[in-house]
């Protein structure tokens, strides 16, 4: 197995753990870092498609790999937000679930 | 051997990004994400992308992971609340299982690709030596998806617009997170004292190397950034008023003459972003200078986040700095 | 370089993506009170912009194209204009046109300040959607439509919790979590496809793609994420307390234009990436959807006791109408999507329809305004105070319903035609049922808006007129949009809406409606029902009231976070056994 | 003489590498956070320099190798303010409970 399919079935698997994680962590914080994983995920798969595509004495496809570096800020963005939501969030009720009906005593 | 090692790189991505998932503790996650993105790192270099690598390591690990690590610090006791909320087996079993299911088929699909791969490489290659760029990614970034790039930077603007309108109303117009007492003789305020000219000359090596090499502004301002919440963080300097005039300017330098330049190609060369010949490379770096300013200010104001404190005098009627 | 750029007018293409966003950055540069005249100065000329691309359109009489560059793809990026696009742009145009004129009172700076929070924040925020959405109907390679598709969830998530409070806050959060998990699905595709086609242009795309397990993988994860961004039940998950908790100004924002935003790369994902792709089955199974969500929503939306979270969930139910054309356009002799009638359908449902919300909402929150709550059981006297909200609101009700020649009956007229020429019989009864449902709280809203009021009423605040007006234009505009029969659709659609088989179709829903409305409401809708038919239609009423609170526990429950994100998966998982094996019609 | 470059890299390299076993293996078994940062910073520094030491030889050009040696200047100074930080706050948490 060459490097580009050995990374692109581990980008696989970690698009389901992060998966995983965005499903069955109750913490918004937890959700964030799965959501990270996950993006990562993609990301990587992406990255092995790009090499996949190395030709014209390239190493790899520079299309892709353009594109990879606009994906990771735009995650990065995200998460800046998320964060930002998630810490006045804490800051004026003290909680941080997602549940429906806020938990008693709000 | 090197197939060897990939394998244990990919085997150790995928253990430490389990234990991150599963971890107990928010602290704990967190910490085993920021070592999983210095291990994504690797993985870009052995998947031939050093520009990846490196933008990786700076903003997915090192400006994530920054975030994500004062982010915990601030959960007050919200693990516990959480943790009651945890779902039950039942529901655990069923999520792993479709997880596992959404990862099977796309393993098959991997499979599945097309041999040979379909690529863009030779168009690129083609097309560079118009762009007068030696760095096929700055090539595609800059002008084949010139487009991309300046949405990014517009993504990066509105996302510092999403995280300031989260300010309490009072404290508009004020500076983002606690001030930090200065300790002269820590070795925090020495750390900020040595390792800013360093890091200033390395960020600048990054972005002029961009053109023809790996590297660029995005790295480039990572590190710069990098410096300057430093500093703030040793109580050196403290983190600047929101509605300062030089500092909206320097925010949006970078998206508007980035628009300039795009309509400049308009009128030289007939369309929007486009170059005329012979005039590609210094517009690239005229966009690439103006996008600095804007990267090193919105990526370090996204990292202090809302305006929480008025540093003494109230917003009201007082114009600003 | 010697370049071709596309078609002639394509430039206005790439203009109308940047006024918005140039207009932020301004914006941002200037501050204070600026923001708000750079935004509302923007208003006028990007309306002028859509105008422009519409003329140039239907001079040219194709799709325009513009090469950013003059790289063509797949190196380069295109941005296009179809009919889809420049019906949308002109649309959008139109709503932001009219949600400037609302919110001028509401996100004013005070005078005291030089600048504010709020005001910085809602106008710079919404010429950051209408860039975004600008951006998703002209874009034509999927990885702009994903920074697309992000800049307006970015855009959004801030609008829903302007506010401040907790409660909008936790929306806003959920809202943001699920549409990441979206977009990254969604981008999951998009790699997938680049992997097997090496392109990521629409139109090289269409050409390219076989239905194979790539495609099929593509199609299922694209639109399981793009599901949970429009938030098509159950994916619902962020969207009622979200739009319900937000200021009216910016739950028009988020209710008329955000949603569309992403059902609109539904539609070109279905009709232009991959029209072969997609099977019957999976055309009903979105449409399926679109049916629960029109019966749940419709129900819980009669449920509630506050205005603005009945408005709320009646986007529910509307986005579920938004889906029907999918079955509709399907052409089973050909196994693929196709534009035609129903499309197009499905196009004016979605523009009257973000006409007509944008209107409630306005409606709704001049109403909070002026009264200081939004109970509806307390809304007596408010038709004389406020008649021309509330002649807003029921114009934009009967948009909605499309009974009379508004809009919506322009769309729902030719989806039925739709349904009857391909006999799927069923989607006949889900668009006269989903009239009927909307009729019902319009006639719940009016029947107690109308009721005379003992007491004066107490008014705390008096409303813009402007804001008013603002109202009632997008609602007449929601009802005017049955004009477009005159121009570019076919003129027999347009029968007398006074012709008797027309009337008795517009009673009957609206009968419908109102018997709906008596049934389900939680608080009975006459003061005093009568004792003569208690007896049979008390134990009706029973059942209705039954039928409510098991759509309401239905609703909390697919709302909870594991359910919802479950249901994401299973959704994909399902999207895809459909497209693999549902060739049999 | 390249032959005895590597072997000496090699050698170097395998002992740095020893090292850092020996620091994550302190990491994990030293029971509270300032013998941890004692086994972290003393082995992993050696490890470091050790490193970097058996891969100068392998730089083509006097620049890698000085970029090589600023790497490891810079470890050097982080890993240095790093640890005494986290003694640091380890100590205020102390203090505090």
């Amino acid at each position: 197995m060459n490097v580009e399919t050995l990374f692109a079935l581990c980008a696989c698997a970690l698009v389901g753990i992060g998966l995983y994680g965005l499903i069955v962590q109750p913490h918004p914080l937890r959700k964030l870092v799965a959501f990270n994983i996950m993006g990562s995920g993609v990301f990587v798969l992406f990255g092995a498609l790009a090499k996949r595509g190395a030709a014209a004495g390239m190493a790899a496809d520079p299309v892709p790999q353009a594109l990879l570096i606009t994906a990771i800020v735009v995650a990065f963005a995200a998460t800046a937000v998320t964060v930002a939501v998630l810490l006045r969030l804490i800051e004026s009720t003290a909680t941080a679930s997602l549940a429906n009906e806020p938990p008693s005593g709000e | 051997m090197t197939t060897l090692l990939s394998l244990v790189v990919a085997l150790l991505l995928l253990w430490l990004a389990l234990w991150t998932v599963v971890a107990r503790d928010a602290f704990v996650a967190v910490a085993g994400f920021v070592v999983y993105g210095l291990l994504l790192s690797l993985v870009w270099v052995r998947l031939a992308g050093i520009d990846v690598a490196l933008t990786e390591a700076a903003i997915g690990g090192g400006l994530t992971g920054a975030l994500l690590l004062g982010a915990v610090g601030r959960l007050r006791g919200t693990e516990a609340a959480a943790a009651a909320e945890r779902s039950g087996a039942g529901t655990r079993a069923f999520a792993a299982l479709l997880s596992l299911g959404v990862t099977m088929v796309l393993a098959l699909c991997v499979l599945a690709l097309p041999e040979p791969a379909p690529t863009l490489a030779p168009q690129a290659a083609d097309n560079l030596p118009a762009t007068g760029v030696g760095n096929p990614i700055t090539g595609v970034l800059l002008a084949f998806r010139a487009l991309d790039t300046l949405l990014e930077a517009i993504v990066l603007v509105i996302a510092l617009l999403a995280v300031w309108s989260l300010a309490p109303d009072r404290f508009w117009g004020g500076r983002p997170g606690p001030r930090y007492a200065a300790d002269p003789d820590g070795v925090l305020s020495y750390l900020a004292r040595v390792l800013p000219p360093i890091g200033i000359v390395v960020g600048l090596y990054l972005f002029w190397a961009g053109a023809d090499h790996p590297g660029g502004k995005f790295q480039s301002a990572t590190i710069l950034a990098a410096m300057w919440l430093l500093v703030q963080m040793a109580g050196l300097g403290d983190a600047p008023r929101i509605d300062g005039r030089w500092l909206r300017t320097g925010i949006v330098v970078g998206p508007l003459a980035f628009v300039a330049v795009g309509l400049l190609g308009a009128w030289q060369a007939g369309a929007f972003l486009g170059f005329a010949d012979g005039w590609a490379k210094p517009m690239i770096v005229v966009i690439e200078l103006a996008l600095l300013p804007t990267l090193v200010l919105v990526l370090a104001l996204l990292l202090n986040g809302a305006p929480a404190r008025n540093s003494g005098k109230m917003p009201a009627g007082d114009g600003g700095r | 370089m010697a370049l071709s750029t596309g078609t002639h007018a394509g430039a206005l293409l790439a203009a109308a993506v940047l006024l918005p966003f140039v207009g932020m950055l301004l914006g941002v540069l200037l501050g204070g009170r600026q923001v708000q005249r750079v935004a509302l100065a923007c208003m006028p000329l990007g309306l002028a912009l859509a105008l422009g691309i519409t003329v140039a359109w239907l001079r040219e009489g194709q799709t325009l194209v513009y090469l950013l560059g003059g790289w063509a793809p797949p190196l380069g990026i295109a941005l296009r204009a179809d009919g889809l696009a420049v019906a949308m742009l002109l649309a959008v145009a139109a709503v932001v046109c009219g949600i400037g004129m609302y919110a001028r009172a509401d996100f004013a700076t005070p005078p005291d300040v030089r600048e504010s929070r709020a005001a910085f924040s809602y106008w710079l925020l919404l010429m950051a959607v209408w860039g975004a959405l600008n951006l998703v109907f002209v874009s034509g390679d999927l990885f702009t439509l994903y920074v697309a598709l992000e800049l307006l969830t970015f855009a959004g998530v801030p609008l829903v919790c302007l506010a401040g409070s907790g409660e909008t806050l936790r929306a806003a959060l959920r809202y943001m979590l699920f549409a990441l998990c979206g977009s990254v699905l969604y981008l999951l595709g998009a790699v997938l496809l680049y992997g097997g086609y090496g392109t990521l242009d629409i139109p090289l795309l269409a050409g390219a793609v076989q239905p194979g397990a790539i495609a099929r993988t593509a199609l299922a994860l694209m639109t399981a994420g793009l599901l949970a961004k429009t938030a098509l039940f159950p994916l619902h998950i962020w969207l009622p307390p979200a739009h319900g908790g937000a200021p009216a100004a910016a739950s028009a924002v988020l209710s008329a234009l955000v949603i569309k935003g992403s059902w609109f790369l539904v539609l070109r994902l279905w009709l232009d990436v991959m029209p072969g792709v997609v099977t019957w089955a999976s055309a009903q199974l979105l449409a399926g959807l679109g049916a629960t969500a029109i019966v749940v929503g419709s129900v819980v939306a009669l449920r509630q006791e506050r205005l603005k979270l009945l408005v709320a969930y009646s986007t529910v139910a509307q986005i579920g109408y938004l889906f029907l054309m999918f079955p509709l356009a399907f052409d089973a002799t050909g196994n693929v999507l196709v534009h035609g009638a129903a499309s197009t359908g499905g196009l004016l449902q979605a523009v009257s329809h973000a006409t007509a919300k944008a209107a409630m909402f306005m409606a709704a929150g001049l109403v909070y305004a002026a009264l200081g709550h939004d109970r509806i059981a307390d809304l007596a006297g408010i038709a004389r105070a406020l008649p021309v909200t509330v002649l807003a609101f029921v114009l934009a009700g009967i948009a909605l319903m499309g009974v009379v020649p508004s809009g919506a009956y322009l769309a729902k007229k030719l989806l039925l035609d739709a349904a009857d020429g391909s006999g799927q019989w069923w989607w006949t009864i889900v668009l006269q049922g989903g009239a009927a449902f909307t009729a019902a709280y319009v006639v719940l809203v009016l029947g107690s808006a109308l009721r005379r009021r003992s007491a004066a009423l107490m008014q705390v605040k008096r409303v813009s007129r402007l804001a008013e007006f603002a109202a009632l234009l997008l609602a007449v505009g929601s009802l005017a949009l049955a004009l477009a029969a005159l121009g570019p659709l076919p003129g027999h659609l347009v029968s007398n809406p006074l012709a008797p088989k027309e009337l008795a179709m517009t009673l009957l829903v609206l009968v419908g409606g109102a018997l709906l409305a008596l049934g389900l409401s939680r608080a009975p809708l006459l003061a005093a029902p009568r004792p003569a038919a208690a007896a049979p239609a008390g134990r009706l009423r029973q059942a209705a009231l039954a039928l409510g609170i098991a759509c309401e526990q239905a609703d909390r429950l697919v709302r909870r976070w594991s359910f919802a994100s479950i249901g994401l998966l299973t959704l994909a998982a399902l999207f895809g056994a459909l497209l693999l094996v549902g060739r049999a019609t | 003489m390249s032959v005895v470059l590597d072997v000496f890299s090699i050698v170097a390299i395998v002992a740095g590498l020893v090292f850092f076993l020996a620091g994550t293996v302190g990491l994990l078994r030293f029971p509270d956070a300032y013998t941890r940062l004692h086994a972290l910073t003393k082995a992993d520094n050696l490890g470091v320099a050790l490193l970097v030491t058996g891969l100068l030889p392998q730089m083509d050009g006097l620049l890698a190798a000085l970029k090589l040696l600023l790497v490891w200047l810079l470890l050097m100074l982080s890993s240095a303010a790093v640890s005494q930080l986290i003694a640091h706050s380890a100590r205020r948490r102390e203090c505090g409970e």
